[in-house]
C-alpha cells in the first residue's frame, strides 16, 4: 500500500493533490461530479471584501497547451464565503479547505483574512498577491519583496488561527527576493505559482481575444517555468511550498514533488477536464510503485 | 455530468460548412456536449439536436481550428465528451402552442426541443431562417414533426425571402410560448417583434462548460449568470442585449 | 500578389521571416537543406568573443510544446565569425544577416560588436543581453534598466554604420522598462524574447534532466507571453521590433505582427522541423489573401 | 536532408518491449531517421537498420513516452521522418575482414553496416550481445548474412553465458577494422579490449538531430564534435570515455 498523505504545517492532507483557486469555484459546483472527498484538499474561488462581477466577456481565450483567462475576481465577497460557500461544502467535504483571498489594499487583505481566520470550516487561508487581472490591484503585492511583506505581515496579525500561504506571481524578475520576503515576513507557506500574463489576438477580427486585452497564462505549457520556481523556492525557504502550474497527470505531480512542493495544486486542466484531479490522485500509486516509492512524502525535495 | 468516450458514426457535410455528425455511445441529459478535440486544450461546446437507439446527432459548422479538425475526423474514431450541461429549454413553460424561431444552426437545439414539445402533446410551429439555400439543414426533419413550419432566406434562394421575423409575420401562427436560438442579432429582432413570454439561448466562451470556472459569466436582470450552467437558456426578459 | 516585405531600420526584408539566433547555426548548415534566400533574414548563433564549448550534456529536456535548452553559447569567437562564417555564408546568401553578440562584461559586448560593425557581410548587429545559461554573464544586464543600457550605449559607440538591435529576456517583472531604457540609450530596434528559465526532472532518475539543471525554455507553448510583451513593448517605445517566442505558422507571424512585430523570428521550431521557415513563408500570402490583407506591412501593430 | 510522410507497414512486438517498425516511402541516406511522434514536441533520433525495395526498416525499445505512443501506432498510419542525417560506419576503412560487435538494439545499424561490407566482397564476423533470451532480435538475419557469428547473453538464456567481449574472446575472429554499437559501457569495453582501429557509435540527447543547433556537442580528441551531424559514430580514438 503507497502512502499518499502529506503533512502541511500540520494539517494531514490525504494525498498531496488539491484543486487550485479559480478552477474549481467553491467545491460545491463538482460535488455532483465525483465524491469530494477523495481530494486532498481543495483552495476555494478568489474572493475579496465585496461581490464583484468581474471582467466583461470574453474572459477565456484557447492557446497551445494551455489557456489565458480573465474572470477578474468574479465572487460573492468574504461574507457571502464564510457564511454560506464554505459551511454548504463543509456539508459534504471533510478534507482540508483553503480560502483564497485577494484585496486591493492591505486593509482589505487583513479584513479578509480575519474573517477567514474565524470561519471553522476553513483549515488554511491562501493569500493571492499575484492575480494579474485586476488593474492596480494585486498584481502590485506580488511583485516587489517590499509590499509582499508587507501583506503578509499584516494578515498574520489577524490570522492567528490558521497557517497563512501567500500565492505568489512568477511574472518577476526574481521570485526568490519574493518568497524570502514573504518568509520573513511570517508566512507559513507558500503556493506558486499564479497565472503568467498573456495575450492571444483573433487574426480575423483584428482585436485581443480576451475583452480585457490581457490576461493570466496557465496550463500544461507553463509546467517548466512552474517547476523551475518551485525548485528555486524550496531551495531557498524552509517553509512549505505547494506546487502549482501545468500540472496535468500523475508524474507530474511527482516530478513537482520532486522539486521542493509538498502538496501540488492543479488547475486549468480541471477546466479541460473536470475529472482531473480523482484521476490523478487514481493513477498515483501504480505510478509510484512503478518508481519504487513507498510513501510520497519521502521524494518531496529529493532532487 | 459525465465524461463518456463516442464513437463517430458519422460526420458528413450536409450543408455549406455545415457538418451532421452522429455518435454512438450512452444517451445524455442536458443541452450541450462539450467536446475534446485532439490537439486542442479546451472543450467545443455542441448543442443536441436528436438522440435516440445509443446515437447522438450534433450539426456544426466549420468556424475556427477546432472545428475544422473535427470535420476532417472519420467513422470509427473516437470523441472524448462531457455531457449533461447546461440548463435547456423548459417545455412546460408552454401551456398548448410553441413557436420555434431558428437562425442558421440555432435550428438544432430547438429540434430536439420540438421533439419534447409533440411527445407533451402540443402543438408545434417551426420557422427556420437561413442566409442563403445552400446552408439549409433540418427542413425536412421540422417539417414531418411540426404542426406549422416556414422557411426563410434572406436572399430568398429558399423558402420566402427575408428574415424569420418576416416569414413569421406572413405566418401568424398563433402560440402561448415562443422559444428562439439563433445569431444574437436575430434572436434580439426575434424577442422584439414577438408578443408574449419566449425564452433565447445565449452564446459565450467557455472554459469548463460546466459551472465551476466563472468564464463564461454575463449580466441579466436577474443578476449575474453562468451562461453554461444557468443557461444558455436564458428567458426573454432575463437577457440584456 | 500579396506584398510580404518590410522595412527593418532601412533595411530591406523580403520578407518578415527570420530564424532565430541559436537555431539555425552560422546558417551554412541548412544550405544543403533549402535555398537560403527565401529567408527574410538570418540570426546566426551567438557569439562571445573567445570560442566556448559551452554546457555540458545533456543540453536538452523535451517539454509539452516546447522544449529547454542549455547550450550555453557554443561558439567559434567572433573572429571565427567575421572572418570564415559570415563570408562562408554570403557566398550562398543575400538576404539580411544578423550577427548575435553575446558577453560577459560590457568590454566583451564591445569588443564583438565593433568587429561585427567592420564585417562587411553582416546586416544588423543583435545584442544577446538575456541568455540565461551563462552564470554571471549575460542574465545580470537584461534583467536591469540601467545594465540594458549600459551595454547598449557601449555598443552603440562602436557600432556606427549598422543597427543595433537589443535582445530582450522574458525572464523580468518589468519588460518595459527595459525596453525604454534600450530605447533611451539610442538602440536602433529590439528583439523580444529570449528562453523562459525552466527546469525538467527526470523521475526514473531523480535527477534534473539537463546537466545544467536549468535551462531556456521555449517553443509554441511560450507564443502568449512573448505575444503579450510585444504588444507593450511595441505600443510603449518607438524603434521597431522583431517578435520573438513560440512562432510556429503564418498565422502566428501574422499575430505577432499585429502585436507590433515589424519582423517575426522562429526559434525552436525550426529544431522539430528544419523546413519550418520555408514553410511559413511559403503559407503566408494565401493565409494574407484569405484576410484580405495586401502587404503585410499595412498589419503591424494594427491592434 | 529531407521530411518526408512515410506510411506504416507493419509495428510489431519482436522481443521483450522491443519493435520492428517497417515504414513504407523514399529511400534514404544517412544513419538514423528523426520520427516525428504524434503529440510530442522534439523528434525522436532512431538508426536505420535495413532498406529495400520502397521499405525502411527500424528496431526500436520502449524506454519513455515517445516510444510507447509509437508501439500503439498501426498499419496505415502516417509518419513524419527527417532523413539523410548522421555520418555512419566508413565501410571502406575495412580492406577485408571486419568484426561487428552489438550491445542490444546496437545490432540494428550494424545490420545495415554488416550488408554494405558484404556487397563489398568482406569477410564479416558478427558478435550480438543481449541481457537475456526474450530481448534477442536480429540473429537470424546476421546469421544468413554473416561469415563468422556469436551470440552471447549474459545470464546464459541464449547463446553463451556472458559479455559480447567474453563471445570474442572465445570466437578469436580475425580482422583489419571492428564496428561496434550499443551501450556506453559495453562499447568501451570493446574498444578496451579490442586490438586494432575500429568505430563506435554514440548517442546523445538531441533538439534538431541535423547539425544546426549544437544541442548534441561533445568532446572528442579531435575537438568538439556534433553527435548527429560529425557522428554518430566516431572512431576508437576519438572518444573520450
Ligand atoms: C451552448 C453552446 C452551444 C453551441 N452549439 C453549437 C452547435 O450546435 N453547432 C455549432 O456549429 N456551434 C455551436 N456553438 C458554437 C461552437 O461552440 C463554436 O463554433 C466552436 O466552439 C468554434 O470552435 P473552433 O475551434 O472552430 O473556433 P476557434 O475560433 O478556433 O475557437 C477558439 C476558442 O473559441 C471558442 N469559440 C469560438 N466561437 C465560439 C462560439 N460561437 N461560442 C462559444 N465558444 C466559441 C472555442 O470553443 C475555442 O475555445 C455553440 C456554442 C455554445 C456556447
Ligand atoms: C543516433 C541515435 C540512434 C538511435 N537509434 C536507436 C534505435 O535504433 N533504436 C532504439 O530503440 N533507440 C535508438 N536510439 C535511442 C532513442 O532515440 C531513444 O530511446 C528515444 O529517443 C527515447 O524516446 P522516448 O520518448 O521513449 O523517451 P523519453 O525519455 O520520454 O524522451 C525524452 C527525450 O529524451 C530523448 N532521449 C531519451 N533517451 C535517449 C537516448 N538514448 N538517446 C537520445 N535521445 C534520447 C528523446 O528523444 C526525447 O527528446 C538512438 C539514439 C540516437 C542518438
Ligand atoms: C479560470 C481561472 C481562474 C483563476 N482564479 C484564481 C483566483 O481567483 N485566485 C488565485 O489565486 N488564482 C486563480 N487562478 C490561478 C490558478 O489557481 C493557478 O495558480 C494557475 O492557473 C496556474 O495553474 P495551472 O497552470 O494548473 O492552471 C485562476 C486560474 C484560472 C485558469
Ligand atoms: C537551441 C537554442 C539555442 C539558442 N541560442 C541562442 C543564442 O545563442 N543567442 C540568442 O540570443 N538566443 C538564443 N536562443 C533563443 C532563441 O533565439 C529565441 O529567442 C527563443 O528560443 C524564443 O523563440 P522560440 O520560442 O521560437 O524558440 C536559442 C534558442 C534555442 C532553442
Ligand atoms: S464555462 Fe466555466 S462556468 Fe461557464
Ligand atoms: S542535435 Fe542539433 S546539432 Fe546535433
Amino acid at each position: 500500500m503507497v502512502d499518499l498523505s502529506v503533512n502541511l504545517c500540520g494539517i494531514n492532507l490525504k494525498n498531496p493533490v488539491v484543486p487550485a483557486s479559480g478552477t474549481f469555484g467553491f467545491g460545491l459546483e463538482l460535488a455532483d461530479s465525483f465524491d469530494l472527498n477523495v481530494l486532498g484538499g481543495i483552495s476555494l474561488k478568489g474572493t475579496t471584501q465585496e461581490p464583484r462581477y468581474g471582467n466583461p466577456t470574453p474572459r477565456v481565450a484557447e492557446c497551445p497547451g494551455g489557456m489565458i483567462n480573465s474572470v477578474g475576481l468574479q465572487n460573492p465577497g468574504i461574507d457571502a464565503l464564510v457564511g454560506q460557500k464554505v459551511p454548504a461544502l463543509r456539508k459534504v467535504y471533510d478534507g482540508c479547505v483553503i480560502a483564497n483571498i485577494s484585496g486591493f489594499s492591505v486593509d482589505e487583505y487583513r479584513h479578509c483574512c480575519s474573517k477567514a481566520n474565524d470561519c471553522d470550516g476553513i483549515d488554511i487561508v491562501e493569500v493571492n498577491i499575484s492575480c494579474p487581472n485586476v488593474h492596480n490591484g494585486g498584481m502590485a503585492f506580488g511583485t516587489s519583496p517590499q509590499a509582499a511583506a508587507e501583506v503578509t505581515k499584516a494578515v498574520k496579525e489577524v490570522c492567528t488561527a490558521k497557517p497563512v500561504f501567500i500565492k505568489l506571481s512568477p511574472n518577476v524578475t526574481d521570485i526568490v527576493a519574493i518568497a524570502r520576503a514573504c518568509e520573513d515576513a511570517g508566512a507559513d507557506g507558500l503556493t506558486l505559482v499564479n497565472t503568467f500574463l498573456g495575450m492571444r489576438i483573433d487574426i480575423k477580427q483584428r482585436k485581443p481575444v480576451i475583452a480585457n486585452t490581457m490576461g493570466g497564462y496557465s496550463g500544461r505549457a507553463v509546467f517548466p517555468i512552474a517547476l523551475r520556481m518551485v525548485y528555486q523556492v524550496a531551495h531557498a525557504c524552509k517553509i512549505p511550498v505547494m506546487g502549482c502550474g501545468g500540472v496535468a497527470s500523475a508524474a507530474d505531480v511527482i516530478e513537482m514533488m520532486m522539486a521542493g512542493a509538498t502538496a501540488v495544486q492543479v488547475g486549468a486542466e480541471n477546466l479541460r477536464n473536470p475529472f482531473a484531479c480523482p484521476e490523478i490522485i487514481a493513477a498515483l500509486p501504480a505510478k509510484l510503485t512503478e518508481l519504487g516509492i513507498e510513501s510520497i512524502k519521502d521524494i518531496i525535495s529529493i532532487v | 455530468m459525465d465524461k463518456y468516450n463516442y464513437t463517430i458514426v458519422s460526420n458528413e457535410l450536409v450543408a455549406a460548412k455545415t457538418y451532421r455528425l452522429v455518435l454512438a455511445g450512452p444517451q445524455v441529459d442536458g443541452e450541450f456536449v462539450n467536446i475534446q478535440i485532439p490537439g486542442y486544450y479546451l472543450r467545443r461546446p455542441i448543442s443536441i439536436c436528436d438522440q435516440a437507439d445509443g446515437r447522438i446527432t450534433l450539426y456544426y459548422k466549420t468556424v475556427g481550428e477546432g472545428t475544422t479538425v473535427l470535420a476532417a475526423m472519420q467513422a470509427g474514431q473516437q470523441l472524448n465528451l462531457l455531457t449533461g450541461l447546461g440548463r435547456g429549454y423548459s417545455s412546460a413553460a408552454c401551456r398548448q402552442e410553441a413557436l420555434l424561431a431558428a437562425g442558421g444552426l440555432g435550428a438544432a437545439p430547438l429540434y430536439l426541443l420540438a421533439k419534447k414539445l409533440k411527445a407533451q402533446g402540443k402543438k408545434v410551429t417551426a420557422v427556420l431562417g437561413f442566409n442563403k439555400a445552400d446552408e439549409v439543414v433540418l427542413t425536412e426533419e421540422f417539417r414531418a414533426l411540426c404542426d406549422g413550419f416556414a422557411l426563410a432566406t434572406l436572399d430568398g434562394s429558399a423558402g420566402v425571402k427575408g428574415f424569420v421575423t418576416d416569414a413569421i409575420a406572413t405566418l401568424k401562427p398563433s402560440y402561448d410560448f415562443f422559444y428562439t436560438c439563433g445569431p444574437m442579432v436575430m434572436m434580439r429582432a426575434v424577442c422584439g417583434a414577438l408578443e408574449g413570454p419566449g425564452e433565447a439561448s445565449l452564446e459565450e466562451r467557455m472554459g469548463c462548460g460546466a459551472g465551476f470556472c466563472y468564464c463564461c459569466s454575463i449580466k441579466t436582470t436577474a443578476g449575474t449568470k453562468r451562461v453554461c450552467k444557468d443557461g444558455p437558456v436564458f428567458k426573454k426578459e432575463e437577457i440584456i442585449w
